[in-house]
């Protein structure tokens, strides 16, 4: 029963997460907490695909093999999933990317405004 | 893993991510949201997967934190709080929670979690775990999918990365001498950490560990957790940390910016060159197997082993050059002359 | 060897070596115009033995959808209308430079360009075979006329050529675009056909806003209420008026109309239905609301305007009752009010270029001055009100049949009526352009006729008019050939 | 093992972009020549892989000769055959389009944006031709975050606008990215044949539900559907002129062929129409959408504002042509997608020449504009008569079959929409042959003599003429718009329903 409750409590939080970022981006004023807000969105989003590629009682996706080359048959089961994991890495990757752009275009807006406030800026360039 | 644990940091996640929005100091934000990364490859890393955990800690934990503090070092570090419209927010609010519990919707209907016949680990990752040994001979099976079955995606990620690195120096480099009237001397704190010998003597001695545990992370990434990403980073957050704890110049006079732009070019140009060698081969683009024609005493299963190295390389290349380059754009507002 | 993409392109043709001569040449530029002219209506002459035998050639030039191509056919009734379109342009085009020359108009490269590009567009309406070609020509020709009722490039222009497009862009996109869509998702065709696209099965409901829907969307057939543009398009120099109002646009506006009318619904279905009855109203209000408005008018282009939308009500309404006469009376009057209103127009132009006045006031006495001038208004109006020995009694003559065998007695009160207010806002001003005193006449021996290119013209239209009265034989067999008399 | 040009296409600006950025740190001015060449060999290429499309049937090419949902496989059918090549030979024509240009406003930085300009059309190929969701998504990312620095190089207020892109950017691929782990969530596979094989199955399951709805907003976030079109009018406005050509035609419309491909070919018309049903509000917002685009265009002053403002309105078309349910109105969207991109290419480089020789293009200063610049004001007819949708351009045809989608599925109010915004196309088009006529707008008093001798001053040639040639494309579209359909759209269209 337990384990049911922290096993939806996982994808519930995975949700929370995402949320509470997606709610940074569109909400928040500061430019700077938008961009963290996208980050938490990210590691949202990575949570919930590691989260679908646990396995219980599983090891980690390298294989035991020995050192002539050998190779025992390999059960799925036992390790854990690699699949989602590049996936992941890819994710990560991209999100910091993303992150460093947007960063930079933060900083350069900032210097021309004097400000990371959203409405000011959007303010001064109105005038 | 141990589930009352894994409740704890979940839990503290959360919070955590709260905080880091609700601080009204950013860089604090910042270190808060650092935290908040290494919380998080320490769920994942309880997951069962390492190699994401690792990249987050370097990546997540230190590099993307890193970016912040520079930025805010070149900008305001303090939110001055502003009346605010709170219809706006409000609004946005509804749309989150709505987004939100149409996401929860769908929970009910996922498999059980940790289920290991759950069709996510059943169907094509089941193929790569008991595949990997005799398609590739690499038993790091994230390494073998990441460099040989999505090795395409890889390169792509590898692209993003050069991508961002290019942008970035569009964006933000200006010329020496030229325009500096938008604020040049903006927000200098007092403090100059490179002054602090402690620090310099402690980053002394820890870049060369770092770089050797890069260097080995990228080249042991087949049969243990790494690969060319995380050396990649762990090289680049070396060269940070040497840069932060001198000055700008320093690192420059070590690899200078011509180098960081050329040397993730060759990054990309490795990974890309190898697949195009393999279609000159009379193959697929990126079909490794073929290159036992060239490469010395090697089976088609080694050559794919071999070739994955290869391509670890030039991503590590890449990732490296991306990660200084965007640090310093950054840090030095542009200019690569002085900066933290 | 004659062909309708060859006689249309041959306008098209000009329209390219007039742009090339440009400005310096203008001799050698105006004659592009006639010889491009005088070919096609060599060509048109080639295409007549074989109509009048019976034969209807067919061509398509490109598949653009299922079962719809862009294609040609030469029938009677696009030939007629072709003649009339092309024979007009030579006069018109002579007519343009008795008038732009003296009067020193700028842009005149553009204007006659543009004239021909419109003259190519109107014969690509005419030979169109099936509603999509038309559509195409028919956007063609609105785009090409623009420049020429803006021509002036003054406020006042700006203002009529704004409406002008607004109501005719806005219409065939905003209604008869939508009409056409429907008659191809029904029927999946669009080719015209003697007995209709609907085969039945079409509600009666569905039936009634096609109707309406191409009937308004024509737009340049000038039905109320969206006839204003003309009026509107009024500020345009006279010769553009001339081509507007009696050659081109409202007639290509009337032909589609008679076009959808005959080749899409098909006679048989608007006489066993309503929709000749609904059609028929529509067009008897326009043409008794447009000949009262148009005796209110003192500006002789704007009554001549106003004339003009009542003009093409007749022919709509002389479709509209359904009989077989009926749509060949129409078919004819369109030829007939082509002349009469051509030479009113041209005549309006010549006493502009004469005497710089444009109000049916100013005119006292002209008759004296400009006796040549305003004989052909004479010969025009009667043609317009439709009195012998005029081409215009012959069609109105056939209308009243025609409304007489589909047994609207209604219909033929309508068209006594309006023929009377025809007769009232013309004729006086020939009677007191002519019979005046001495004393009341506003003109003094100053005034002359126009220069000859202005006066040529008129003269020309104004003994078409007569001569259709005794020949007009021809034009009737294409009538009775287009619709199977 | 078959010919290796879907992948060369990608592939040829890929490694440029590598040698942009090597040759071009020592030699800018050779940045140019590399990126046509490469784009040239991606045009040969799709215009091979069309022709191998049209002539045997659909595609497969397996990167790395891993078997199908094992590896990553392109697929190239019907759909993205023929959309590959408008966006490999769109691409190269903004390129040799862009030299001038780009030479003028961003003199220092040749080698970046050329390297970043081949990159965009990497991604952009990329998303068109892959058949795995999740490389969809890498590149995705690729053209996202090329198009921002893109628009970002040119300083000033692209700077605000491109961080609101970013945020939406961001926001868009994340939902994608979800909606994905959604359906990987409940299939384990992420190759799009695969995934819908399994879907079959799986109709009834709530979290592919959420997947579906997850991918198609980010989507529209991402193509800028109302009500998320906010940040599109000032990206696109404040970009450099060369960007701007290259994005607006292009990326939009490649998010449109990824909503359709999810909705046609991982999902299937079945599930999208019958099983949720809810098909008929998307095409109400898409009305709304039209109306919102047509209205803002209409109120701009500033013409590539205002041509932005029209980019929302044709969104509108293909999002509501594509879930009218029916195939005439999936035969106008896909057209659509293809006419749509010549067409914004044709007008934003008319723009482009404009503001190269004017400065900018507010209308209120544009007086003579035609005699000055006859011949870009011809390409900007053509695009503009497209845009109303007059026959002979492509504009009319994709009217024609939407509108015809729109009666069949009995949804008047997506017809009247795509009317009215014929009509405000045709008002702004004429509003600027007004000036063109009269030289001013508004209650001033025109003067009729004042401009008419303007001396000519073209954009330079290598600017006018790719214009042209897109120009002539429009037309020539609308010519072979039988032919395309009958051998391109009518395959797929048979297929999906």
């Amino acid at each position: 029963m337990l384990q049911e409750l922290i096993a939806s409590y996982n994808y519930i939080i995975v949700v929370v997460i995402m949320m509470i970022g997606l709610w940074a981006m569109l909400a928040k004023q500061n430019l700077i907490k938008k961009c963290i807000g996208m980050a938490i969105f990210q590691t949202g989003i990575i949570l919930f695909y590691i989260s679908m590629g646990a396995k219980k009682g599983s090891t980690l996706p390298i294989l035991e093999h020995a050192h002539d080359g050998a190779h025992h048959a390999v059960v799925a089961a036992h390790y854990a999933n690699p699949l989602t994991q590049i996936l992941m890495l890819t994710a990560i990757v991209v999100g910091v990317a993303t992150l460093g752009v947007a960063l930079t275009l933060a900083q350069k807006v900032y210097q021309q405004n004097r400000s990371y406030h959203e409405d000011k800026i959007l303010e001064k360039l109105s005038k | 893993m141990i589930w009352q644990f894994d409740l704890i940091l979940l839990t503290l996640v959360v919070i955590f991510a709260l905080i880091s929005l609700r601080v009204k100091d950013l860089m604090g934000a910042s270190i808060v949201f650092g935290a908040y990364s290494f919380l998080m490859c320490l769920i994942w890393a309880g997951m069962g997967a390492v190699d994401v955990a690792f990249t987050e800690a370097a990546v997540g934990a230190g590099v993307s934190t890193v970016f912040m503090i520079a930025t805010i070092y070149n900008t305001g570090r303090m939110i001055k709080p502003r009346p605010q419209d709170m219809s706006f927010k409000l609004l946005m609010m509804l749309v989150v929670v709505i987004t939100g519990a149409f996401l929860l919707t769908a929970v009910n209907d996922f498999p059980e979690w940790g289920d290991p016949y759950s069709p996510v680990n059943d169907h094509v990752a089941a193929y790569y775990l008991t595949h990997s040994m005799s398609d590739t001979a690499v038993p790091n099976v994230v390494t073998s999918v990441l460099a040989d079955y999505r090795s395409f995606d890889t390169m792509f990620e590898t692209a993003v990365v050069f991508v961002a690195l290019i942008g970035i120096y569009g964006i933000i480099r200006r010329r020496r001498k030229q325009d500096d009237s938008d604020s040049d001397t903006d927000a200098l704190p007092p403090y100059d950490p490179s002054e602090s010998l402690i620090i310099r003597q402690a980053s002394r001695m820890m870049v060369p560990f770092m770089q050797i545990f890069a260097l080995y992370v990228v080249a042991h990434g087949h049969h243990s957790p790494g690969g060319g990403f995380q050396g990649g980073v762990i090289l680049g957050a070396s060269l940070i940390l040497y840069s932060m704890s001198y000055n700008l110049p320093t690192l420059f006079k070590k690899m200078t910016e011509k180098w960081i732009i050329l040397l993730s070019a060759i990054g990309v140009l490795i990974f890309s060159g190898v697949g195009v060698i393999c279609m000159m081969l009379g193959s697929n683009f990126l079909d490794y197997s073929v290159l036992s024609q060239i490469l010395p005493a090697t089976d088609s299963v080694m050559a794919r082993s071999h070739a994955m190295l290869i391509v670890e390389i030039g991503v590590a290349f890449t990732v490296m050059c991306a990660m200084v380059g965007i640090y310093t754009s950054l840090a030095s507002n542009g200019r690569f002359d002085k900066g933290l | 060897m004659w062909h309708p993409v060859l006689i249309l392109s041959i306008a098209l043709a000009a329209a390219f070596l007039i742009l090339l001569t440009g400005e310096r040449r203008e001799n050698l530029r105006e004659s592009w115009t006639f010889i491009a002219g005088g070919i096609m209506l060599y060509g048109l002459f080639q295409l007549l033995p074989g109509v009048l035998n019976g034969q209807i050639l067919r061509h398509s030039v490109l598949n653009v959808f299922p079962n719809v191509d862009i294609a040609f056919w030469v029938d009677p009734f696009g030939l007629l209308f072709a003649f009339i379109a092309v024979g007009l342009w030579i006069p018109t085009s002579l007519y343009s430079i008795g008038y732009m020359r003296p009067l020193k108009e700028h842009a005149q490269t553009r204007y006659f360009a543009c004239f021909a590009i419109a003259i190519s567009a109107t014969v690509g309406v005419a030979f169109s075979a099936n509603l999509f070609t038309l559509y195409l020509f028919y956007e063609l020709l609105s785009l090409s006329t623009y420049p020429l009722v803006a021509h002036h490039q003054d406020a006042q222009a700006r203002e009529g050529s704004r409406k002008y497009l607004t109501y005719l862009l806005g219409t065939s996109i905003g209604l008869a675009l939508p009409a056409m869509i429907l008659v191809y998702g029904l029927t999946g065709t669009l080719t015209f056909s003697e007995m209709g696209v609907f085969g039945g099965g079409i509600s009666a409901g569905l039936q009634v806003s096609l109707l309406l829907l191409f009937l308004f969307g024509f737009a340049k057939s000038g039905l109320m209420p969206f006839h204003s543009w003309l009026p509107g398009a009024m500020v345009a120099p006279t010769p553009v008026s001339a081509l507007l109002h009696a050659v081109a646009v409202v007639k290509v506006g009337v032909f589609s109309v008679l076009r959808v009318l005959t080749g899409i619904f098909g006679i048989d279905l608007l006489a066993g239905s309503h929709l000749s009855t609904i059609a028929c109203i529509i067009a008897s209000i326009t043409l008794i609301t447009a000949s009262l408005i148009a005796l209110t008018q003192d500006s002789l282009k704007r009554r001549l305007a106003f004339s003009t939308v009542g003009q093409l009500a007749y022919i709509i309404l002389g479709c509209s009752v359904a009989s077989i006469v009926g749509v060949q009376a129409s078919m004819l009057h369109i030829a007939m009010h082509a002349f009469g209103k051509i030479t009113l127009f041209f005549c309006a132009g010549a006493i502009f270029v004469a005497t710089g006045k444009k109000y049916i006031s100013q005119m006292v006495g002209l008759g004296k001055q400009m006796p040549w001038t305003m004989l052909a208004f004479f010969i025009g109006s009667l043609s317009v009100i439709g009195l012998p020995p005029t081409g215009g009694f012959i069609s109105k003559w056939y209308l009243i049949m025609g409304a007489l065998d589909a047994d609207k007695v209604w219909v033929v009160v309508v068209y006594l009526v309006s023929s009377i207010l025809n007769a009232a806002y013309f004729l006086p001003i020939v009677y007191r352009a002519f019979f005046c005193s001495d004393e009341d006449s506003q003109y003094k021996d100053e005034v002359k006729e126009a220069p000859l290119p202005a006066l040529i013209p008129p003269l020309l239209t104004a003994s078409g008019c007569l001569l259709l009265f005794y020949y007009h034989d021809t034009l009737f067999k294409l009538a009775q050939l287009a619709v199977g008399g | 093992m078959s010919t290796q040009a879907p992948v060369l296409m990608i592939i040829a600006p890929l490694i440029a972009s590598i040698f942009i950025t090597l040759i071009g740190w020592f030699r800018p001015k050779f940045s140019h020549p590399i990126a046509v060449i490469s784009l040239l060999i991606s045009s040969i290429a799709s215009i091979q892989v069309f022709q191998m499309v049209l002539s045997n049937g659909p595609q497969q090419y397996f990167l790395g000769n891993w078997p199908a949902p094992f590896g990553i496989e392109y697929v190239i059918d019907h759909l993205n055959s023929l959309l590959l090549v408008t966006i490999s030979v769109v691409a190269t024509l903004v390129a040799l389009y862009a030299k001038r240009s780009v030479e003028k406003e961003l003199p220092d930085k040749l080698a970046n944006y050329y390297t970043l300009f081949v990159l965009l059309v990497t991604g952009l190929l990329g998303i068109s031709i892959t058949g795995d969701a999740f490389n969809l998504y890498v590149l995705l990312e690729i053209a996202a975050l090329t198009s921002y620095a893109l628009i970002a190089f040119a300083k000033g207020r692209s700077l605000m606008a491109t961080f609101n892109y970013v945020m939406m950017g961001s926001i868009g691929a994340c939902f994608y990215l979800l909606g994905v782990g959604y359906l990987f969530i409940k299939t384990g596979t992420l190759n799009m044949t695969n995934l819908s094989q399994i879907l079959v199955s799986l109709h009834m399951s709530q979290a592919v539900l959420v997947g579906f709805v997850l991918i198609i907003l980010g989507m529209w976030v991402k193509m800028a559907f109302f009500p998320v079109h906010g940040w599109l009018s000032n990206a696109y406005t404040y970009a450099p002129t060369a960007s701007t050509c290259l994005i607006a035609p292009l990326m939009t419309k490649v998010s449109v062929y990824v909503m359709i491909r999810v909705m046609t070919s991982v999902f299937s018309t079945e599930y999208v129409f019958n099983h949720l049903s809810w098909h008929l509000v998307v095409v109400a917002m898409a009305s709304v959408a039209i109306l919102v685009g047509s209205m803002m265009a209409l109120s701009q002053r500033d013409l590539k504002k205002c041509m932005t403002y029209l980019v929302v309105a044709e969104i509108g078309y293909m999002v509501g042509g594509a879930w009218l349910g029916n195939p005439a109105g999936m035969t106008g969207a896909t057209y659509h997608i293809i006419a749509d991109a010549a067409m914004t290419a044709c007008l934003f480089m008319a723009v482009g020449c404009i503001i190269y020789k004017h400065g900018h293009t507010s209308l209120d200063t544009m007086k003579g504009i035609f005699r000055k610049m006859p011949l870009t004001m011809l390409g900007f007819v053509v695009g503009m008569l497209s845009m109303i949708g007059v026959p002979p351009t492509c504009g009319f045809f994709s009217k024609w079959y939407l509108i015809s989608g729109a009666i069949e599925a009995g949804q008047w109010h997506f017809m009247l929409a795509l009317l009215f915004s014929s009509l405000v196309n045709a008002i702004i088009f004429f509003r600027i042959i007004e000036i063109g006529f009269f030289g001013s707008l508004g209650s001033e008093t025109p003067d009729p003599h004042e401009h008419q001798d303007v001396a000519v001053k073209e954009a330079p040639l290598s600017m006018v003429l790719p214009m042209l040639v897109v120009a002539g494309a429009l037309i020539g579209i609308g010519i072979y718009t039988s032919d395309i359909i009958s051998l391109v759209i009518q395959p797929l269209i048979s297929a999906t329903f």
